[in-house]
């Protein structure tokens, strides 16, 4: 309870001090994101873009001067290999360092849950950059940049069966992750509300490697339709597996399989599967797109993906809460002017509001990967 | 020597067998220890003496026959429950625990006479205090009886070959045993220390105590134990005196091949 | 003076980590102590810590409250545990105990009305990290009893040699019991503590990593005394902090390297009191 | 019934690979008498050195194949020297060689991470035989009867290693008794090199043929076998190599068919069950004989 007065009094003081903010700028110096990166354990591959997308944010305000003369935005950053216990370790560091101002982190949902009571009792202003659980956003202290997939999972679903015309269906899930659940859950929701019969529901866990089982018995229910939603190895595999053993039919797949990592690593195979994308380097359209994948390209060598361009906006929203401070801002200040953001600016992505402390996109584009490893919108030729 | 009279048996073992393997370690072998006297157990390397003392001990279960203590069948009794029941034994490779000094030792082995519950002395209560000083009081004297007291706080694996020796010997009488059953106590020492252990043995059994020792040296036995019982190939050669024992023909052949040999050996002498 | 405060917000969390899994490697040892390699711990930890939160969840109580039926919960769970596994040889205990950690996760995962199932727990419960230091104390006046009383010798006999140890009049058995027993509720005092430091708890909370850390402690601080399992839990826990702090880039390969030194240099570990007694035996000998 | 048939070909697949695996972790706990945490990541490790061979130098595909299973070998006489033999000659126990096996472990997928960019990779397409043989309308994938092969070729060549020849016979002495076999005129040196090689090399053939069939190559790919590969142990018996054997593929029937008319979730948890249910039955594994009790 005393938490939640000191916010609203931190709120309305950040308030007061707004106008004057656009008047002084901030004073120049060093302003410090604590960043917990994933950079090693089980999810690096997507821990690395995360941390990258950042890096290059907070370099290019830095050299861009947005923030005024001679202020400099740069990451401190502490790994924690997705062990809650390390994660913890990290962010109590954060907090005891005075120069730092804001943090992120988090891709599982478990570290997020840990971290989460830690920034909420020290009032230290906390984006989330991957986990998906429901309920983590809690302005004016945690915030989360992680574009939810379920809306556009559905979307996809229905769109997959307008074109094709399936008349059954069957589905692969995370049976060890919930948000995977249910968002499996919601497609199969949307697609049997259109007339498609569920013929079977095949599990898979998270650790799993060997696909073959299960394509073998998705492939033993005789759908026209095979939707995926699982992870990104698991999801690869599983359609490996489905397509070397001669499975021709549709297969539906998810945001997982936008990075061009998983095209480079599976060719042809996955190519006319439709997944939904937030962000793609392929189809960016507007300047702000544009300009992030050249300057990422030209620093990693590697175009961004879903995941780079959600770490690139956590520094972006942190330093347009930044931008209406002045002077010598505080955790608290910070915090009550992320809360007045209404939409993030700029951001990759055509437009992205802020509702209750949750990024959201507008549209759902569907595209899939051609033959030839460029993603183009799905149906090819529509 | 002399020659005490028994009025009952303290250890009687009836027809015990055992094999390993199919080849038997001890075949249905018969033997009675009287009460409170000293019985050497000889016979040639893999007669099955050590066995015996597996088998006495519960180490290993029989395969047929039956032990009694002083009239009780013991046999299948869990060993710490036999030893429970007043039989403690020596290894004949020594068997200390590591890490732990003479002191330690011994008192580990007074566990038995500790005089107070496990919880209570975990606890610390004044008369789990007193108990544990009284067994630590006990375990000084004991090593003093083997003549080590000037060792009590040195770590037993530094120690020689014969004070390990000794220290084993503390450490079973810790137990305050009815039945103590010696393996090859005086193997590896000199002259010296060996009449010391044989002096020890002769207190002891004053003191009341059965001992039960395996001891090749045939001079040793015929010096230190009041009996003596030969064994062969896992049977019971012989039992009686010392003396007696010695100059059976069977054990002559069965210590020093055909009594041909044996006979040039003494003449030897 | 601000530097003082700063260093503690910054490292008490680390502390309190050290602190935990000194609880949860002191686990380890009991059973160690009495000469059984067993990985059980984690499972009474996990029992002790759903059951703990769940308890702290839903009658409101603190922590504190809390313990008693963690410890409860584990040293009941490793009563059945034992019962189970004395009847195994010391190899295949080690080995079964591993299997049982496999499947805590499993039934962990399948027990959503217990542990959340995959969505895992919140616990928004604190304990000062002075109150948890205290508890280690006491946990430490406990182990320093155990070692001292009749069961410590006990223990150490059977450990050493359980043959002689029953020639003795010991138990083995006994002994093994009481040391699983005191696992248990060790175990699952530490998974308690585990849950409130982490405030969230995972189907990946209690499961493999938690074992090594567990067993890494004790061998790496010392297996033959219980200030080995306290020590060894700080070391454990510290080395990745500093790892990090000095090599960034490589800090895991650090980390290991570390512990590989550590280990080839030590075997028996930081705290070994034989080594100790045999160097005071060489000075007497040659002074 | 089809169906059926067909995933009992795919549990043999799976379980083959547990069951090479299996066999590797199992010599070196019966031989060497170590736990040996990083024995996955020799797997890894196998893994990523035949797809290096295939992609950067252009092998075919028996030869890398080669190359991950020498590799595999080579790392094993690696950590054996510089965490094991230091241990072995204080004397000191398995318990600290636990430890320092943890200790490469963490080294060892920390630097695999690095290797593969934090990436998981696959074989590139061609670069091994991807055909599809069908017996009727049954497809049988052209890797899954090569890793069966291989498996079968493994278990019966080490099998007959281990009982038949000399080096065997050497084996099992410094497996019973180090001092008394270098009385026995066996130098434990050399056996104790060649059997950490050879348990590498079978771990790494798992490791190599999983990072094709999986198309996952990454530091993850060790740990799944780790544990499965262990399970197969426990139940098969780590002295005899049939044993773990046949236990790693039944083990791999087993999570299919559960998978397959069961559930997917109590999967893990049967598997698990049956093992511990196993070891209380039978504590010796499939083919253990009593041991040998120490008076």
């Amino acid at each position: 309870m005393r938490i939640c007065w000191r916010m609203a009094a931190a709120l309305l003081i950040g308030g007061a001090a707004m106008p004057a903010a656009h008047a002084d700028g901030l004073a120049a110096g060093d302003y410090r994101i604590g960043f917990v990166t994933e950079n090693t354990g089980p999810i690096a591959f997507a821990g690395l873009s995360y941390y990258h997308g950042a890096q290059l944010a907070a370099e290019e305000i830095t050299a861009s001067g947005r923030l005024g003369a001679g202020v400099k935005l740069t990451l401190a950053d502490k790994e924690s290999g997705s062990d809650p216990a390390r994660a913890i370790q990290d962010m109590h560091q954060f907090i005891a360092d005075r120069s730092i101002l804001a943090t992120s982190c988090c891709i599982l949902s478990a570290v997020a849950g840990s971290l989460k009571p830690i920034v909420l009792g020290a009032g230290m202003p906390l984006v989330i950059f991957g986990a998906t659980a429901p309920g983590l956003p809690k302005p004016p202290v945690v915030y989360s940049m992680t574009i939810l997939p379920g809306p556009k999972d559905v979307a996809t679903a229905q769109h997959a069966v307008e074109v094709m015309h399936p008349k059954t269906a069957a589905y692969f899930v995370s049976a060890d992750n919930d948000a995977f659940k249910a968002r499996m859950a919601a497609g199969q929701h949307a697609v049997e509300a259109a007339g498609v019969k569920t013929v079977g529901v095949v599990s898979v866990l998270s650790s799993d490697t060997d696909f073959t089982a299960p394509a073998t018995q998705a492939i033993g229910y005789a759908p026209d339709m095979i939707l995926v939603y699982t992870t990104q190895t698991p999801a690869e595999g599983i359609i490996a597996a489905l397509r070397a053993r001669g499975y021709a039919k549709t297969i539906v797949g998810n945001d997982v399989l936008s990075p061009a990592t998983v095209f480079k690593k599976m060719g042809a195979t996955v190519a006319d599967v439709p997944f939904p994308i937030s962000f793609s380097a392929a189809l960016a359209a507007t300047p702000e797109a544009k300009a992030f994948v050249a300057a990422y390209t030209k620093k990693f060598d590697a175009p961004p993906d879903i995941y780079s361009a959600q770490g690139y906006q956590v520094v972006q929203f942190i330093a347009q809460g930044l931008h209406v401070l002045s002077g010598k801002p505080t955790r608290e200040s910070l915090g009550a002017a992320l809360a007045q953001i209404k939409s993030v600016e700029p951001n990759v992505y055509g437009g992205e509001p802020m509702v209750d402390g949750q990024a959201e996109t507008k549209d759902t584009v569907i595209v899939a990967w051609t033959k030839d490893g460029a993603i183009a919108p799905w149906p090819s030729g529509k | 020597m002399t020659m005490r009279t028994e009025s009952r048996t303290l250890l009687e073992l009836d027809a015990v067998r055992k094999s390993f393997g199919g080849v038997a370690a001890v075949a249905s072998l018969s033997l009675g220890v009287p009460a409170g006297s000293v019985m050497g157990l000889m016979g040639p390397n893999g007669a099955g003496k050590t066995t015996v003392i597996n088998l006495v001990t519960g180490m290993f279960p029989l395969d047929a026959g039956c032990i009694r203590l002083a009239g009780d069948d013991i046999q299948g009794l869990p060993a710490h429950r036999i030893a429970a029941r007043g039989i403690v034994r020596t290894y004949q490779n020594v068997r200390l625990f590591s890490g732990m000094t003479a002191l330690e030792q011994v008192l580990a082995g007074c566990f038995l006479r500790r005089g107070t519950s496990l919880f209570a002395s975990f606890l610390g209560t004044p008369a789990a205090r007193a108990a544990q000083a009284r067994a630590t009081e006990h375990a000084r004297h004991l090593l003093a009886r083997v003549g080590l007291a000037h060792r009590a706080d040195v770590l037993a694996e530094t120690l020689s070959y014969g004070e390990q020796r000794r220290i084993e010997i503390a450490r079973a009488l810790g137990a305050a045993p009815r039945l103590l059953l010696l393996d090859e106590p005086t193997a590896g020492m000199n002259a010296q220390e060996s009449a010391a252990i044989g002096r020890l043995v002769h207190e002891l059994r004053d003191a009341g105590l059965t001992v039960l020792m395996v001891e090749h040296n045939v001079r040793l036995v015929t010096e230190f134990c009041d009996h003596a019982a030969v064994m062969s190939f896992g049977r019971l050669l012989v039992a009686g005196t010392p003396a007696e024992c010695i100059a059976h023909p069977d054990v002559q052949t069965a210590y020093f091949g055909h009594s041909a040999d044996a006979e040039r050996i003494r003449a030897l002498r | 003076m601000d530097w003082l405060s700063d260093t503690w917000a910054a490292y008490q969390s680390t502390l309190g980590f050290a602190a935990v899994n000194a609880v949860l490697a002191l686990s380890t040892y009991a059973v160690l102590s009495a000469g059984v390699l067993s990985f059980a711990s984690v499972s009474y930890a996990a029992f002790g810590g759903f059951l703990g939160a769940q308890v702290m969840l839903h009658a409101g109580i603190g922590p504190l409250l809390a313990l008693p039926a963690a410890i409860l919960a584990g040293g009941v769970l490793s009563f059945l545990v034992a019962l189970i596994f004395l009847r195994l040889e010391g190899h295949w205990m080690a080995l079964a105990s591993l299997a049982l950690v496999l499947i805590t996760r499993v039934v962990v995962l399948n027990a959503p009305a217990l542990t959340g199932g995959v969505n895992g727990l919140s616990i928004p419960v604190e304990l000062p990290i002075g109150v948890l230091i205290l508890l280690l104390l006491l946990l430490m006046l406990i182990f320093q009893r155990l070692a001292v009383s009749w069961y410590g010798i006990a223990a150490r006999a059977v450990r050493e040699d359980p043959a002689v140890a029953a020639s003795l009049g010991m138990s083995p058995r006994r002994v093994q019991m009481i040391a699983f027993l005191i696992s248990g509720a060790v175990g699952g005092a530490g998974g308690v503590l585990l849950a409130v430091m982490l405030q969230f708890l995972s189907p990946d909370t209690y499961f493999v990593n938690i074992a090594f850390t567990m067993i890494a402690s004790v061998v790496l601080g010392g297996s033959y005394h219980w200030a080995g399992a306290v020590a060894g839990a700080a070391v454990f826990t510290a080395l990745p902090v500093i790892a990090q702090a000095v090599v960034p880039a490589m800090q895991d390969v650090a980390n290991g390297v570390a512990l590989l030194l550590i280990m080839i240099f030590l075997p028996r570990g930081l705290i070994d009191p034989r080594a100790w007694r045999r160097r005071r035996a060489a000075r007497r000998r040659n002074a | 019934m089809e169906l059926f048939a067909e995933q009992v070909l795919n549990g043999c697949a799976l379980g083959a690979l547990y069951a090479l695996f299996a066999i590797g972790f199992g010599l070196v706990f019966a031989t060497l008498g170590i736990l040996n945490a990083a024995h996955g990541t020799y797997a890894s490790w196998a893994a990523i050195a035949a797809l290096a061979a295939t992609e950067r130098l252009g092998l075919p595909f028996p030869l890398a194949v080669l190359a991950g299973v020498v590799a595999g070998g080579l790392l094993a006489l690696f950590v054996d020297q510089v965490a094991f033999q230091p241990l072995r000659a204080r004397g000191a126990g398995m318990l600290a060689a636990l430890i320092t096996s943890i200790a490469f472990w963490i080294i060892l997928d920390s630097l695999a991470g690095f290797a593969t960019g934090q990436q998981s990779l696959s074989f590139p397409q061609g670069s091994y035989p991807a055909r599809m043989y069908h017996l009727g309308t049954m497809p049988l994938p052209a890797m899954q009867l090569l890793t069966i092969a291989a498996m079968l070729v493994a278990t019966f060549g080490i099998h007959l290693l281990v009982r038949r020849s000399r080096f065997g016979a050497a084996m099992r002495a410094v497996g019973w008794n180090g001092a008394a076999a270098a009385l026995g005129g066996v130098n434990p040196r050399m056996v104790v090199l060649a059997t950490a090689f050879l348990a590498g090399a079978t771990s790494g053939l798992a490791g190599v043929l999983a990072g094709i069939s999986t198309q996952n190559v990454s530091f993850s790919l060790g740990e799944g076998l780790l544990l499965k590969g262990f399970a197969a142990v426990v139940v098969g018996g780590y002295d005899d190599v049939r044993g773990a054997a046949i236990a790693g593929v039944a083990l791999g029937i087993a999570e299919v068919i559960t998978a397959q008319y069961l559930s997917t979730s109590l999967r893990d948890g049967i598997t698990y069950a049956l093992l511990l249910g196993f070891l209380l039955v039978r504590p010796r594994g499939l083919f253990g004989r009593a041991g040998f009790v120490r008076a």
